[in-house]
């Protein structure tokens, strides 16, 4: 097993980081944005303009024929910087797209920014359960309501919905999305000629985007953590004088080290098997976990000043929390994992 | 030993429980428990002023100023009852810090001036203690207050201010002697009032997006030195006599109580292919565990509140306020996981409730928890040193 | 709610306390026991004649008429001693030879310490289920095995069987124990005349007396790893001078005394309502938790020390562990809770 | 990026399992899975033999010496593999520690001296370190060792020397210059045949029942001066090098991986009322979360192994040590919820399997791991010092 990146990868990493940098938010008084951040257009045509969008996907579809690797390397940047988009879900939708064979043209205007097609996968007052969604598809029309949607102003979103015992994955163009849901009441769609492998793979792609964000974003919230403790002084001494803040620092640094390997790991693997289920279920849990740990320290260990909106340290914590549950929850995915349990004797990472 | 309470104590707990039930309005209440924060000023103002026209503001206090002769568990029940009805309690700047210090230790003419007030919240305390430079380390403090005349004159800035916009009223720590010999020496304690002129508040920003702390800025400010509290350079005494003083409220059992039976309505209210959250069996088992330790925590209150010395500081509050944090953010931390993908939405709509549309920055906001009044590491050191006698 | 005990409470606590020191194993080099205690006759007779093994049974019976509240005081002294005995186990005896009501000679002969009798309700290869055992029982005689049993000693056991869809409690004299297993093979038995509340009321009798001795070894486990920090140098300095040690100390504290609080009210509780299951599985779920945690860190906080026969901290930590296992260890009881968990709103510690 | 193993690392790979599973005799492993404490000895005896007769017992040593070529990756393999199949590794005295610092300090004839009798574990060695009132702070050793004549004449007394009851030398660190101005100046490395009048060795039980570490003590214990290592009071040097040398085997990860998929085995086969312990929801989570925690550190392992600068003590070991030992302890620990009832019995019989009524003991005895070489609160601090650049 190799993890070292080469020099194209490194190239990819350079480049995001300096266009990321351009579109981090501000950390100013009274200017930061809390919360779920709106659609930044601009920086949504800069990642297009970049290839990020296109990164897994061929080239003859306007893609860059590299993987998951790439993805999550970028994404990491992405984190990293606090660049909050919905560049996770869109690689979902973009997957769906491919994988229906039939969408070329509309998958090419995905990637290169001219059309923002979503997922919209999640229902109100329903656990997550991609493959049993409670809306409703009947001779091309959709019943029932998504939410919620990740971003209003989308061109397209694509909806799971059950026709008889089959599920489906439907294009609906122009949506109504108001106050984050999307209700579908005999709505025209096309239905997309995709496989639940396809849809578990454009899932997985997703999940280790977001788990590269994560991961981004964890670096920088255990640096942000050491650098206080390096520089602020409390009782005239620097905080690092406390040891009890130290070994705490030292687990955080440990959480991040193993959550690089198994992301990065669920990378490669999920290359070479988009719809490898199991290892998605282990990335999210273990960088959910992980997030969670990283994020509640990072705050802590700052004290007063990691809760308020004019120092990145919160929005880490922030963003890590909605990481943990978009596309299923630690819970949802530890319980793929021990439904499973007894499928095989261990985890065999090289298999 | 006995598990049940004594007749007088139920029938006190029952009247307690009417009261709220029945007597507050339910308008109060029910935004109260959404927790919105708009408008929370006057419900705080007309809970207030509800309770103290019912005996019910300030029980702790001095009987002659509105206090009752209550045990400390019925103070305990009062306060777990209110919760459990989601009633606004009284201002905790009011009520246990600033009424308790002025009741033991101002002049008779300070008493009648502010305490009636004080109980009504006729006037709207804050607290300037903390400053940018000091967070855990409290008496490194550097706001200072010379002495001119009949006045002294106020400079610095003090932080963390909790729901100093709405504030008539500051109570400060300040820098009377800066030559004492242990920075814990030379502070006094000053009530001002924030109309004075060369008094600005800043608001601070948290990462939930809402406004509850503030800086305040002192720029030759003139305090009239009849508004000094007790003794000059005493005033870290009278702190301590403040933090220490409250073991009742410092866990919020009721609040997490109400806030977890509310979580397992909502896990039922959530649909999952077999059935609903409340079904799952990782969940089902976090909330037994949490019901559990919340149990313990509850009990652990009780025991306490019943070895209480009244007046004194004690150490055992520390265990109180640390495990009261850790599962106070423990189920807004369930609470959470149970919205699952609706609490991606901060904003409520239609179709997706505002409990789960609020449950992320709630439990942002509430990291909080063990920052403020004394970290939870704060705590640990009081708990090692002062109970275990584990001194660095 | 009131916790104080009362002057005839801290007669019999002082009294226990004062026995259980003369019969506190070694703490000499070469002269510790380690694992499971042989039965220590002398120390039962000891602990008969102070009336222990009658303490919440009524006078008529030879018994004391006291609660589970003195049963907890007593324990929780054996426990600080280290004095391992099976008390716990022959108070469930006790409890249904009492709700028998036809075995008050037996229960007579067990409470003056003439006659060892003691549940043997586990079974081989199968979890904890008290009430679903695999022995089965056919016109008085049992075919199964019980295993493991705690003494071989005993004059009795008491087996729990299956007959039909009825789980009965089966009194088998003078059964031949071997390698911790009682093979019944058509094996004599007398059916109890007792209800599947009674089996429940006399596990949690047996339930909250181990959680009181597990009370008295965590108290034991604290003291003395507070005490070395104190007294014990490292890198020229008193170990409290580390604050990642003291922290931890305070989070030891802050948990026996959660714990404390729980024995008590269960004890109180089970006095009052001796089947009232979910208090018994609360207090076994929070005492379990906290022993392992108490009992780990007070052998991490010692470091090599603490893994010595000869130093008593590890021998809380193995008492902690055996007491975890018995009558349902953590994960069955939390089990029991979360299946209930929609019964109630909240839990009322006064109802 | 690269997650398969390149066809060289696979067909190596191969070969090890081969060679492991197939020319290591069975009963060697069985009885090594089994954990057995009697007949140990023989068992890494005659398994360190083998493995040296087929060049893989040392392969980190230099080559002429016995040592493989391999990179850092396929030494990983190597030993993941002969843990999973339960091979008695190497001993660590041995091959980890005295070896390669013999190898890279010794003296030529103290190399033809030692290293052949050390690699096939001819010599079986022990170490001598840690010394009663040092614990974790090793440096504060007194043990000294006086030159006279050709001669050096040990007093003193060590602690916690692991398998030292089957030694034959041990390794030990003496302080030789007392008056050195920083306490880690002023100790030599000496090599002292157990055999040398005035040593006696005392075993210490453990909380296990077992007998695995030992006292011993140095009386006027007279050692020739060429059993010195490298130079006189350059001790330290060598003895960090040897602390800090390996990452190979830190972090037990076959093992552990072993035990986890045993512990799925012995789930399965406990009854419940409704089917097996392996399909309890809460049991399987606890497995799958720690399938994937252990997943983890194996990569990392990999990962680390990857970056491995030969030679350089690394902080990163901290890592591995850290985790490897938390792990091992929740894997262990498992299982003896699994056994249930059955670990209150510590002795096997018809009825109670020996994995069962083992759990106990051998869980309460890996709580060693947190704290031998080196303890998770001082990796912590190599990590928070050495990495992170936090000096307190």
């Amino acid at each position: 097993m190799d993890f070292t990146i080469d020099d194209e990868q490194r190239a990819l990493r350079d480049a995001v980081r300096d266009m990321a940098s351009r579109f981090a938010p501000p950390e100013e008084r009274d200017k930061v944005p809390t919360g779920p951040r709106a659609h930044d257009a601009k920086a949504w045509t800069a990642l297009a303009e970049m290839g990020l969008l296109g990164l897994p996907f061929a080239e003859d579809a306007g893609g860059m024929d590299a993987t998951a690797v790439e993805v999550v390397l970028a994404a990491a940047e992405l984190g990293k910087a606090r660049v909050q988009t919905a560049y996770g879900e869109a690689l979902v939708a973009a997957s769906l797209l491919a994988a229906a064979g039939d969408q070329k043209a509309l998958l090419e205007k995905v990637i290169d920014g001219s059309a923002l097609v979503l997922p919209a996968f999640a229902e109100p007052m329903r656990a997550w359960a991609p493959h049993d969604p409670s809306v409703t598809a009947s001779g091309g029309s959709l019943s029932g309501v998504k939410a919620p949607v990740p971003i209003a102003e989308v061109d397209a979103v694509l909806v799971t919905a059950c026709e008889g015992d089959q599920t489906g994955v439907y294009l609906v163009d122009s949506p109504q999305v108001s106050d984050g849901a999307l209700k579908l009441d005999g709505t025209a769609a096309t239905k997309l000629n995709v496989s639940a492998d396809d849809l578990d793979a454009a899932l997985n792609l997703g999940i280790v985007a977001l788990a590269g964000e994560a991961l981004g974003a964890m670096d920088a919230a255990l640096a942000m953590t050491v650098d206080y403790l390096k520089t602020r002084k409390q009782f005239g001494v620097p905080l690092m004088t406390f040891q009890t803040l130290t070994q705490r620092a030292a687990d955080m640094y440990v959480s991040v080290e193993l959550a690089r390997s198994t992301v990065l790991y669920g990378a490669m693997t999920l290359a070479e098997r988009p719809s490898d289920n199991a290892t998605a279920s282990r990335v999210k849990v273990l960088t959910g976990r992980t997030g969670r740990h990283v994020g509640q320290e990072a705050i802590q260990l700052h004290g007063g000043i990691g809760m308020t909106a004019e120092y990145a340290v919160g929005h880490y914590t922030t963003r890590l929390t909605a990481i943990e549950h978009t596309f299923g929850d630690t819970r949802y995915h530890l319980g793929q994992l021990a439904r499973d349990v007894s499928d095989h004797a261990e985890v065999d990472v090289f298999a | 030993m006995k598990r049940q309470l004594s007749d007088e104590d139920a029938a006190f707990r029952q009247r307690m429980r009417e009261f709220f039930t029945t007597q507050v309005p339910e308008d109060i209440r029910t935004r109260w428990a959404a927790g919105a924060e708009e408008g929370m000023d006057d419900l705080i103002r007309r809970s207030q002023q509800l309770l103290n026209a019912n005996g019910l503001a300030v029980p702790g206090w001095p009987k002659e100023w509105g206090g009752q002769d209550w045990s400390t568990l019925q103070r305990q029940i009062w306060h777990e009852e209110m919760q459990a009805a989601s009633v606004p309690p009284p201002l905790a700047f009011n009520a246990n810090m600033v009424g308790p210090v002025i009741a033991a230790f101002g002049s008779e003419e300070q008493k009648q001036r502010f305490l009636p007030a004080t109980a009504n919240l006729d006037i709207w305390w804050c607290q300037g203690f903390s400053e940018p430079d000091a967070g855990s380390d409290l008496a490194s403090l550097r706001t200072t207050a010379v002495r001119e005349g009949d006045e002294y004159v106020v400079n610095g800035q003090k932080t963390w201010t909790t729901l100093g916009q709405y504030a008539d009223w500051i109570f400060a720590l300040v820098r009377t002697d800066p030559k004492a010999p242990k920075k814990q020496m030379g502070i006094s304690f000053l009530l001002i009032d924030m109309l004075t002129p060369g008094i600005t508040v800043r608001p601070i920003q948290l990462i939930d997006g809402g406004h509850e702390v503030n800086e305040v800025f002192f720029e030759n400010v003139r305090v009239p030195a009849d508004q000094l509290v007790g003794e000059e350079n005493k005033g870290w005494d009278y702190a301590k006599f403040l933090l220490g003083n409250e073991r009742v409220g410092v866990a919020p059992v009721g609040s997490i109580k109400r806030k977890l039976a509310d979580a397992k309505t909502y896990a039922a209210s959530i649909a999952t292919p077999t059935g609903t959250l409340l079904d799952d069996p990782l969940l089902a088992a976090r909330i037994a565990e949490l019901e559990t330790e919340v149990m313990a925590l509850d009990l652990t209150v009780l025991r306490v509140a019943a070895n209480s010395k009244d007046g004194k500081p004690d150490p055992a509050s520390s265990i109180l306020k640390l495990r009261g944090s850790q599962l106070q953010q423990d189920v807004l931390e369930l609470i959470v996981d149970i919205a699952g993908p609706m609490g991606l939405q901060w904003a409520a709509g239609d179709e997706l409730p505002g409990w789960a549309t609020h449950s992320t920055p709630t439990y942002l906001n509430f990291r909080k928890a063990s920052i403020y009044g004394g970290s939870n590491e704060v705590q640990r050191q009081i708990i090692s040193g002062g109970i275990l006698g584990l001194k660095g």
